[in-house]
């Protein structure tokens, strides 16, 4: 038991002065030709929290609806279909009634290419809805904490003890010497196991060795939030909205891809649903009634409340990046073309948003892909370090890099150019 | 058996047996402190606990507090970092150098000098850490793996240099007084009867690591303490040269000087033996030590001070012609600056008590006076005090730019953390002579024979 | 700007109730406790954490070192309802247009999160107070609520009251009269028209705080309008101003453009550019050629050189001003600062001998940026006392402060009935007044704004109204029964396309202008003679202007770039004249500067106790004293600063000494060069002889012979081929010390206000800041010919000469490539980067301040205290209100970290953040920092030494740029281009 | 058949040095030598091995340089390379004069340190540690001799007493 205490802690220690950063340089893999607009893909992201296709659900089944109205009113009526029934098209006009006056909320950011792609998906939709598979692997618990183990062979140990001394004990009695209890033999046990020096100093060795470790991660764990999650104002899942109807992260997290925060949705965002799923799959009308609670929403009318006093839903921030760092998401999602998955872990597959473990995200697919192993804990500075040093910037994608940094391709013919190459590791790109 | 030049004085006076010695050096230890003792000692403790609430201050508001601005980033603090550190120069210097050169004086000095080293380094040790801007993270200056990726120190620095050297320095110092201490504390322990004082007799024998003083055991001691005095001798010169580096690797006219590093190393020793002198005489008398610390001693001691001195000197002179033989305006007019400029005043001051004072040594009369040696040797402190102060400030208030120049007057709070720091010393150096043997009793007594009184009058 | 830069019109988000309601709900809390530090107040999500003014770095690391373990609670609060243009951590900008009355210009309003964060210029150029003024829309001393005779009330009530005595009045048949600035709004104008029409007899008096009466009086003599010229510096090739700072705040038109454009050297030729003045201002710095006189001499000048024009002869002093202007009529321009009718005729007839006008001097297009009126305020004064007036409507003015005769203005006040003050600040002359309405600020006000001929801009709101304030316009639409002055303003431009104008925040417009010829006026003609004894003038300082803008806590810590001292007024006095009486300025032992003090009596008003400043350059028997200061009712980091010259007026003073010491601010206290290459300097001749005179490299001599500095290395150069590699180029020859960069530097870096006593300290925290030398009498030349010792040069060099030649060069981290502070810092805190900035991690940083040392320019700031949130520092740091003006995306620095100039690390991250979202190459024009978009005359250029296609590129490669300290071999990033004078 | 042990007390180390040599002449074997302070050349006549305490030293001072080099190396080169003023960061021999310092002190820290623990441990010398001198006054001013004799004693207190020692006492084991 010792030795497995002391082996990570002895590493570590001789990490001080040996450490050669073992990083993995696997293959460049080739990265992925750049994506034409895919129906399937705007569609998913943008539409599934509404419409499901072959049943009616918020929004209207859409099957042959590109049948029903020209690919020009489609368009008008998907950029802005408030604009359009303003505009008192009949057709639009009927199905707002229809649908008692909730309005669709409008696409000004997809192309004309997007909708084209959209409908030409619409032409033609899938037999049935195709769950995305869900990543496998990642979250298994790893066994019992370390410590646990530690306490169980203890207490094998102590239960050892006690019995050899009573067999003792019982072999003396048959010998007729006078017995002693177990506390004594500890105590004479111990004292003649120190009177001898060299124990005394092994001892010594081995209790300080024992407080430099704790001090060490003690030391390592500052700052360290690994699975913090919080309990939230409202039990909202991830699992249901991401998981199971698969809405895409960035319907509700929108600005992730615009800017340096990823958002929290506001509580209209949520209205754009919730307006007709008044209830829950677990937990009923009780945790949507907050929102409505806080925007002033009456679920029976499906009105919202004249003059009412709105009051924001206070959520507990999870992802708390220190003051002193600068961090963009827009960046990462929309430059990098990292998946959110990268850094938070599976969120489709859990309820409450937390700190996804390093464990976890070593074991997400496109991490691999991308060959990035995290060995600081997440969100610790060590933690973007790593993936600075290890991901690649995909030079050839963008007309920023080709034009601005052609010149590294020659600097570093041959070898991956990571983030780290262009300056990603230096102070100043995040501290200012 | 050593032989010694009978033209040489004895170094131990009053006919002394090895009886005698041992009785002499644990008095202190097993007597009642004396009032001088206990006057000095409130005095030190009173400063002392003045500086501690400056600091406290200082650390609870920020650096502000001090006299400092946005051109002098570097006042006080730093001139008494270098001051201390050069105090704890001549320690080290008498227990290693002298051994090496097996001079056999130093024995009745050595184990007090490095006592001084040590307390004069913590002082020291204090400053780099207090004028951080944020101390509470003064563990960044340590190569520490951490989370942060890891975030390493730059080696490039001379401040990280003084970190190790300093550290090193410091630690050293320590080890190697206290390998002399442990045959020093076996004497006090076979002396402490177990029924009157049993504590201290615990207290000592802990401390005495169980020596018995068998004949291994000393050839080890010997071969070891010369080791140590051979590895200390570069570490001297190190430190105080790294300590200069601060400056020298640095661009400000009037501290990029080549000459540092032996100026510094030298001006050290200087002020080192000036501070020994002061608190040996001082001390001889507090703990009635007159017969072991002779005037032979302080003479030793102030032909050294006149020679480092000297040389002091003599870098001061090149010092001035290099800056104008460079014919680099802003050097010149640093060193112009220096003698003519706002802060004239101070560098008369450290003109007089270093380059004059010393060469009164030269009159016999002087150098073998207790009360001149004592005046004197407080001068050369104060004079040592007012180059480091010379160097780091007025080189500073007028560099390049002149736009920036400006003056530093210091705060109440800067005056506070300097007396705190030598009210901590002298708090420390009285305790110690209360409790430690404070001469190495088993050297002296391996050459009272041939450097005893009684004994070279025999012959 | 950026591809975020989105130009909003309206009010939507703002009206639209839920962000209005969460600014006043969760904006302002009152004190911060402790737990509370992290948790993010913001209305918006987590975008707002880095811009959240309740946390900072240093607790941020506290809680890392201490809590370690458990993380703090952490609130996110989106909002309700989202704005629709409003993504949280994007900026979006909305073009506006400045005006307060004293100050003019067409601005770019930086918002985040619907609060305005930054000024940029639009169209013209910006001065510091202009760029400060953000910040008095935080200012928590304003005017929060409608007041009756200092009690508190409601609009309701104050409405109702005022309307039943107003009409009460005009039953009555009472006269309204209404004091405003200059109104350069036309609808504001039709405004008052519609008042004066519903109440009947109102007269509506304009007034400037610095008047310009004389020569809009004098134009009204010569060309029967009552308007200014417009001034075309860049057509003139000989400039001559009689003591008109036309560069700093001669009728707050921005002329530095055009002047610097007519003195390009490139262009082999600048314009001659003569100063005839007793004060040091910013424009006779710049001038080629200054000559000091007394200010009663002016007229007599005036009149001498009017006269040589016509075969006469001139002055000695003018004798060769005279001559470059007779070889270059058509050609000229003068200008003069006098408010005297009589002056003003004598110059417009010299300008019109010289041919000056529809050349350099235009008529035919005026501006209407000043149309104050002395008489008509006179007029009011005497009526006012004389009980004629019944009621008195002030907007935008305080004469209680800036009226010479302030007491006849005040006893006149108690004799009106009805008096009413809409006004942002309660201040002197509102808190005399029964009602005080509070105004908007223009940053919350819809408005226009008619500048000059021809061209229109617009105002409009970029947040909502922080207090219950109501602007000007709506209030009297309101008291005339009306409302909604948005749509009334939008009614009154029919003709144009609204939006689209309002996007571009200016439109053009044909606009009737008087084809106008001099009439035959009788050139009034002037004998030289100079007054006996000391004469006092005011003056403005760039950093105060009329002192409106005096509770700006920015401006306040604004170094006037003569003096370099802030926070205080103060009497200029040329060093020989304070020799006479007595008076010494000396350095104190920390080398804070301490003047002594003296008692002022001019036109029998006596101000005390008035500290005087040594000014080089100050006219024998002449002082002066800034305007601006001496406010008593400003606020509180605004009152009680200087003394209020205003009221003493211009004319001859007594002056006694009273002795005792005043401590001043300054942060600069050394005023020479003493010798050094500093600024590099040469004349235009020797330029266009040789363009590399006055730019001598530094050579090192070698084994293989001489190299200039920048070749001897011991290694070899790191790469910065790849990528960016930004660099900057300041001209000094352009720079002409305006100090607008340093503010909006203040602005866009959350840089510390750290208020007098620390300034005192030299602990001023500007990351940029404009050194100014003056020339001494002694040089190295002279103390070789005349074999003088070192010791004697040095010593006399120290002093400036009493007529000295004057250079500005802006001082920011140099960002050097072989930075010496990089190499010293023990813990890697600052490091360079591979695009060229010297990075500082404030986080890592453990203040042993080495660094701080070993910079040969002394550009690296300590936070020697917490500046922010520190009642010790009680500036906008300490204010909720104040808070909200600090840049979310620069880290506020906490005690006990060095900072410094970034380059503005964040801008330029962003622009490329932008390039990469759009997958295009960084645009040049996008590549700015806060200073070079600042600075009016171009003479900071930033960019992209890597890009062969932009400016920056070529200016290195100019014979002007030098690098500064070179021989040290810095290689820093930061370049600067000669300073080239026209001595010809 | 018993085994005695003498302590031969001496006043003097002159006088103690010959009695060591005399005894050892006669093939006695002296046990061990206690004194108050280190005599000189008591090693060469009681035939002590010369001790290795300064190769060690060299020793331990060749590994602190080394391990000094790689943290520094691994630092500064590898894992973290940063553009410090302009200063090479490329290879450690471009960077080295910097380290130089640094590398000194590591040597020092290391040789000196670890040569005294061994010292330490070698002479089983730890805090607390008992004294087994057989006479607390060899601390002072007196020298003891400690001689395991078998059998008969007198010829061997003979000698001593002929060599001149002030004391003998004996203690049978």
């Amino acid at each position: 038991m010792i030795r497995i205490n002391n082996f990570k802690s002895c590493i570590l220690l001789i990490a001080v002065l040996f450490t050669f950063s073992f990083q993995v340089f696997a293959q460049p893999d080739s990265a992925q030709a750049f994506a034409q607009p895919d129906g399937a893909e705007i569609f998913k992201a943008n539409c599934t929290s509404c419409h499901i296709i072959g049943k009616r659900s918020i929004g209207p089944d859409l099957t042959g609806v590109t049948k029903k109205r020209t690919a020009d009113w489609l368009k008008k009526w998907i950029k802005s279909s408030s604009d359009f029934i303003a505009s008192g098209d009949a057709d639009a006009i009927a199905i707002f009634e229809e649908y008692n006056k909730s309005v669709m909320n409008s696409f000004y950011h997809l192309s004309d290419e997007d909708m084209e792609a959209l409908l030409v998906y619409l032409e033609n939709p899938p037999v049935e809805e195709v769950k995305v598979a869900a990543v496998t692997g990642a979250t298994k618990d790893e066994g019992m904490q370390s410590s646990t183990k530690m306490m169980l062979v203890a207490l094998v140990l102590l239960t050892l003890v006690f019995l050899l001394t009573s067999i003792k004990n019982s072999l003396k009695e048959s010998l007729g010497q006078e017995t002693e209890t177990v506390s004594q033999t500890v105590i004479t046990q111990t004292k003649t196991f120190l009177a001898n020096n060299i124990n005394k100093l092994f001892v010594g060795l081995f209790v300080m060795i024992v407080v430099l470790k704790f001090v060490f991660d003690t030391l390592m764990g500052i700052g360290v939030t690994t699975s913090y999650q919080p309990e939230q104002p409202i039990a909202f899942s991830h699992k249901i909205h991401a998981g199971d109807n698969s809405i895409d992260c960035n319907y509700c997290h929108s600005s992730a891809r615009s800017s340096k925060t990823s958002g929290i949705p506001s509580a209209n965002v949520c209205m754009n649903c919730h307006a007709n799923i008044t209830s829950g799959t677990t937990t009923g009308t009780t945790e949507i009634q907050k929102i409505y609670d806080a925007i002033g929403y009456d679920p029976d009318t499906r009105t919202y409340i004249e003059g009412y006093v709105q009051k924001p839903i206070e959520w507990i921030k999870v992802h708390n990046l220190p003051d002193l760092a600068y961090f963009n998401h827009s960046q990462h999602v929309t430059v990098g073309g990292l998946e959110c998955q990268q850094c938070h872990g599976n969120m489709e597959e859990k309820t409450v948003g937390q700190v996804a473990t390093m464990q976890e995200l070593n074991n997400i697919s496109s991490n691999k892909k991308d060959s990035i192993e995290f060995d600081h804990a997440t969100l610790t500075m060590g933690f973007c370090i790593d993936c600075h040093r290890q991901s690649e910037v995909k030079m050839d994608e963008n007309d920023y890099y080709t034009s601005m940094h052609q010149k590294m391709k020659v600097k570093y013919a041959g070898q991956k150019i990571t983030v780290e190459k262009m300056g990603g590791l230096e102070c100043g790109k995040c501290h200012y | 058996m050593q032989k010694e030049a009978d033209i040489r004085d004895p170094l131990i006076l009053g006919n002394k047996t090895y009886h005698d010695i041992t009785k002499d050096i644990s008095r202190p230890v097993e007597g009642k402190a004396n009032k001088y003792w206990w006057i000095l000692f409130s005095l030190s403790l009173v400063l002392f606990i003045w500086g501690i609430l400056c600091m406290a201050y200082t650390i609870g508001t920020g650096i502000g507090a001090w006299g400092l601005n946005k051109t002098v980033n570097w006042a006080w603090d730093i001139t008494n970092f270098v001051w201390w550190i050069g105090i704890g120069h001549a320690g080290t210097l008498i227990s290693a150098v002298l051994l090496l050169f097996r001079q056999k004086w130093r024995m009745s000095i050595n184990r007090s000098a490095e006592a001084m080293t040590i307390f004069g380094v913590a002082q020291a040790a204090l400053f780099p850490l207090i004028h951080m801007g944020r101390p509470w993270l003064a563990y960044y200056v340590f190569p520490i793996p951490n989370q942060f990726g890891s975030l390493w120190v730059n080696f490039n620095s001379p401040l990280l240099w003084d970190v190790f050297a300093i550290s090193t320095y410091f630690s050293v110092s320590v080890v190697f007084w206290y390998i002399g201490l442990i045959p020093d504390f076996a004497m006090i322990r076979d002396r402490m009867s177990a029924t009157i004082s049993p504590m201290k007799k615990k207290l000592y024998s802990f401390l005495s690591f169980g020596w018995s003083g068998k004949a291994k055991h000393w050839q080890r001691f010997e071969e070891v303490s010369l080791v140590l005095a051979g590895l200390a001798t570069p570490l001297v010169f190190s430190v105080h040269s790294i300590v200069s580096m601060d400056f020298a690797t640095s661009i400000v006219p009037g501290w990029h000087t080549t000459i540092f590093p032996p100026y510094f190393v030298l001006g050290a020793l200087f002020s080192g033996f000036a501070m020994v002198e002061t608190l040996l005489i001082i001390m001889r008398k507090v703990v009635s030590l007159e017969s072991y610390i002779t005037i032979k001693h302080i003479e030793y001691m102030n032909v050294i001070i006149l020679l480092t001195g000297s040389l002091v000197g003599t870098a001061y002179i090149t010092e001035l012609f290099m800056s104008w033989y460079s014919g680099v305006e802003f050097e010149q007019y640093a060193f112009l600056n220096r003698a003519t400029g706002p802060y004239w005043w101070a560098y008369a001051i450290m003109m007089t008590c270093n380059v004059l004072t010393p060469q009164l040594y030269w009159i016999t009369k002087i150098r073998t006076s207790f009360v001149a040696t004592f005046i004197l040797s407080i001068f050369i402190n104060i004079g040592m005090w007012f180059e480091r102060f010379v160097i780091i400030v007025t080189s500073l208030h007028r560099d390049y730019l002149p736009s920036a120049w400006t003056m530093f007057s210091p705060s109440f709070v800067d005056i506070g953390i300097f007396l705190g720091t030598i009210g901590f010393f002298f708090t420390l150096f009285l305790l110690y002579s209360r409790t430690f043997p404070v001469i190495a009793q088993a050297e002296l007594k391996s050459i009272l024979k041939s450097s005893g009184s009684e004994y070279k009058n025999k012959k | 700007m950026t591809k975020a830069k989105k130009y909003w019109k309206g009010l939507a988000e703002l009206n639209d109730n839920p962000l209005v309601e969460k600014l006043k709900q969760n904006e302002f809390v009152e004190e911060i406790p402790v737990d509370k530090f992290l948790g993010d107040k913001e209305l918006s999500s987590t975008s707002t954490s880095r811009r959240d003014f309740l946390k900072f770095l240093g607790f941020s690391t506290a809680a890392a070192t201490l809590a370690a373990c458990e993380t703090p609670i952490n609130k996110v609060i989106p909002y309700v309802i989202k704005p629709e243009e409003i993504t949280p951590g994007i900026a979006n900008y909305y073009a506006t247009t400045m005006y307060d009355g004293h100050d003019y210009a067409s601005v770019l309003v930086k918002t985040r999160e619907g609060r305005p964060i930054k000024i940029d210029s639009n169209k013209s150029a910006t001065n510091a107070r202009i760029q400060a003024s953000v910040l008095s829309l935080y200012d928590s001393g304003r005017l929060k609520n409608p007041m009756k005779v200092g009690v508190d009330t409601d609009w309701n009530t104050a409405d109702a009251e005022i309307i039943t005595k107003l009409n009460k009045i005009q039953n009555n048949g009472g006269t309204i009269a209404i004091l405003s600035s200059t109104i350069v709004s036309p609808s504001t104008k039709q405004l008052i028209a519609d008042f004066s029409a519903a109440y009947g007899n109102v007269k509506h008096i304009q007034m400037d705080a610095v008047s310009y009466s004389g020569i809009l009086d004098a134009n009204e003599a010569s060309f029967g309008v009552r308007v200014l010229p417009t001034y075309n510096f860049d057509k003139a090739e000989v400039i001559v101003s009689f003591g008109a700072d036309f560069l700093g705040n001669w009728l707050n038109a921005d002329y530095a453009k055009q002047y610097v454009a007519a003195r390009n050297p490139k262009n082999g030729k600048m314009a001659k550019h003569y100063q005839v003045e007793s004060t040091l201002s910013l424009t006779g710095s710049n001038a080629d050629k200054r000559i000091q006189m007394k200010p009663s001499e002016q007229k007599g000048l005036l009149s001498n050189l009017f006269s040589a024009l016509n075969g006469g002869t001139a002055d000695s002093r003018i004798a060769k001003l005279t001559n470059d202007l007779k070889n270059n009529t058509g050609k000229s321009i003068i200008v003069c600062n006098s408010n005297d009718t009589e002056v003003q005729t004598l110059v417009n007839s010299i300008n019109n001998k010289l041919g000056n006008y529809e050349n350099t001097i235009s008529l035919s297009n005026p501006s209407y940026l000043k149309q104050g009126n002395d008489v008509d305020v006179a007029t009011l004064i005497e009526e006012m006392n004389a009980g004629k007036i019944d009621a008195l409507i002030t907007y935008n003015v305080n004469p209680s402060y800036t009226l010479q005769n302030a007491e006849a203005y005040n006893s006149g006040l108690a004799k009106v009935g009805l008096t009413i003050a809409t006004s942002l600040y309660n201040d002197e002359s509102a808190q005399k007044m029964m009602y005080a309405c509070p105004d908007n600020h223009y940053l919350e006000s819809w408005g226009d704004a008619n500048p000059s001929n021809g061209i229109y801009t617009l105002m409009q709101p970029t947040i909502a109204p922080l207090f219950k304030g109501r602007q000007f316009q709506e209030s009297i639409m309101n008291w005339i029964g009306k409302s909604d002055y948005h749509v009334y303003l939008q009614n009154f431009y029919t003709d144009i396309d609204w939006n689209q104008s309002l996007h571009d925040g200016y439109f053009t417009k044909n606009q009737f202008a008087a084809n106008v010829t001099l009439f035959e006026v009788n050139v009034p003609s002037f004998d030289l003679s100079k007054s006996e004894g000391v004469e006092f003038e005011m003056y403005e300082k760039i950093s105060m202007g009329d002192g409106t803008q005096a509770n700006n806590p920015w401006l306040q810590e604004l170094p006037d770039p003569l003096s370099r001292a802030c926070w205080d007024n103060y009497l200029t006095m040329s060093a020989a004249t304070a020799a006479d009486l007595g008076i010494t300025n000396e350095n104190v032992s920390n080398g804070a500067l301490n003047g002594n003090m003296v008692n002022i009596t001019v036109n029998a008003k006596t101000l005390k106790n008035v500290p005087v400043m040594i000014q080089p350059g100050q006219a024998n028997d002449t002082v002066a004293l800034a305007v601006g200061y001496g406010r008593t009712a400003a606020g509180k980091c605004g009152d009680g600063i200087g003394f209020n010259a205003f009221s003493l007026g211009n004319g001859n003073a007594k002056i006694e000494v009273v002795g005792g010491e005043y401590e001043f601010a300054a942060t600069q206290l050394h005023h020479t060069m003493m010798g050094r290459e500093i600024v590099k300097e040469t004349t235009l001749e020797d330029f266009i002889k040789n363009p590399y005179s006055g730019n001598k490299q530094v050579t090192y001599a070698t084994h293989n012979g001489e190299k200039p500095a920048d070749q001897v290395t011991l290694w070899d150069e790191h790469d910065h081929s790849t990528g960016h590699f930004w660099n900057m180029s300041i001209d000094l020859t352009s720079c002409i010390g305006c100090s607008a960069c340093v503010v909006s530097c203040h602005a866009e870096n959350n840089v510390p206000v750290v208020g007098k006593e620390e300034v005192r300290k030299s602990r001023d925290m500007h990351w940029l800041r404009i050194d100014r030398y003056f020339s001494s009498d002694m040089t190295k030349e002279l103390s070789k010919k005349e074999k003088t010792s070192a010791f004697d040069m040095y010593e006399k060099m120290e002093d400036p000469s009493g007529d000295p030649e004057v250079v500005f060069q802006p001082v920011m981290c140099q960002h050097c490539n072989h930075a010496p502070c990089e190499t010293v810092c023990p813990v890697a805190a600052t490091s360079h980067g591979s695009e060229g900035q010297n990075h500082m991690a404030y986080n890592r940083c453990v203040g042993t301040r080495y660094c701080a040392n070993n910079c040969p320019y002394k550009v690296r700031r300590f936070n020697w205290f917490q500046y922010s949130d520190n009642d010790k520092f009680d500036f906008n740091m300490n204010d909720d209100y104040g808070k909200m003006v600090l840049n979310p995306d620069v880290v506020v620095r906490s005690r006990g970290v060095i900072e410094k100039c970034s380059m503005c690390i964040q801008k330029i991250q962003e622009i490329k953040l932008d390039a990469k979202n759009a997958g295009k190459r960084v645009r040049d024009e996008d590549a700015q920092t806060a200073c070079s978009s600042a600075c009016p005359t171009n003479a900071i250029v930033f960019g992209d030494v890597n890009d062969e296609t932009h400016e920056v590129q070529s200016l290195k490669k100019e014979e002007r740029a030098y690098t500064l300290l070179e021989h040290l071999n810095t290689a820093p990033s930061v370049f600067y281009q000669t300073k080239i004078r026209n001595k010809a | 058949m018993s085994k005695n042990t003498l302590y031969g007390i001496f006043d003097c180390e002159q006088v103690l040095l010959a009695s060591v040599k005399e005894i050892r002449a006669n093939n006695i074997e002296i046990k061990e030598v206690y004194s108050p302070f280190p005599i000189h050349g008591l090693d060469k006549v009681l035939g002590l091995k010369e001790t290795r305490m300064a190769i060690t030293a060299f020793i331990y001072g060749c590994i602190g340089l080394s391990l000094g080099a790689l943290m520094i190396y691994n630092i500064m080169i590898v894992d973290w390379p940063q553009n410090i003023g302009g200063k090479p960061n490329w290879t450690f021999y471009h960077n080295m004069p910097a380290f130089v310092p640094i590398l000194f002190e590591c040597t020092v820290l290391f040789a000196a340190h670890l040569m005294s623990i061994t010292y330490l441990i070698r002479c089983g010398l730890f805090p607390g540690g008992e004294s087994d001198s057989p006479d607390p006054r060899t601390t002072d001013d007196k020298f003891l001799m400690e001689i395991v004799v078998e059998g008969d004693v007198t010829a061997v207190k003979e000698i001593l007493t002929k060599t001149g020692a002030t004391e003998i006492n004996e203690k049978d084991v």
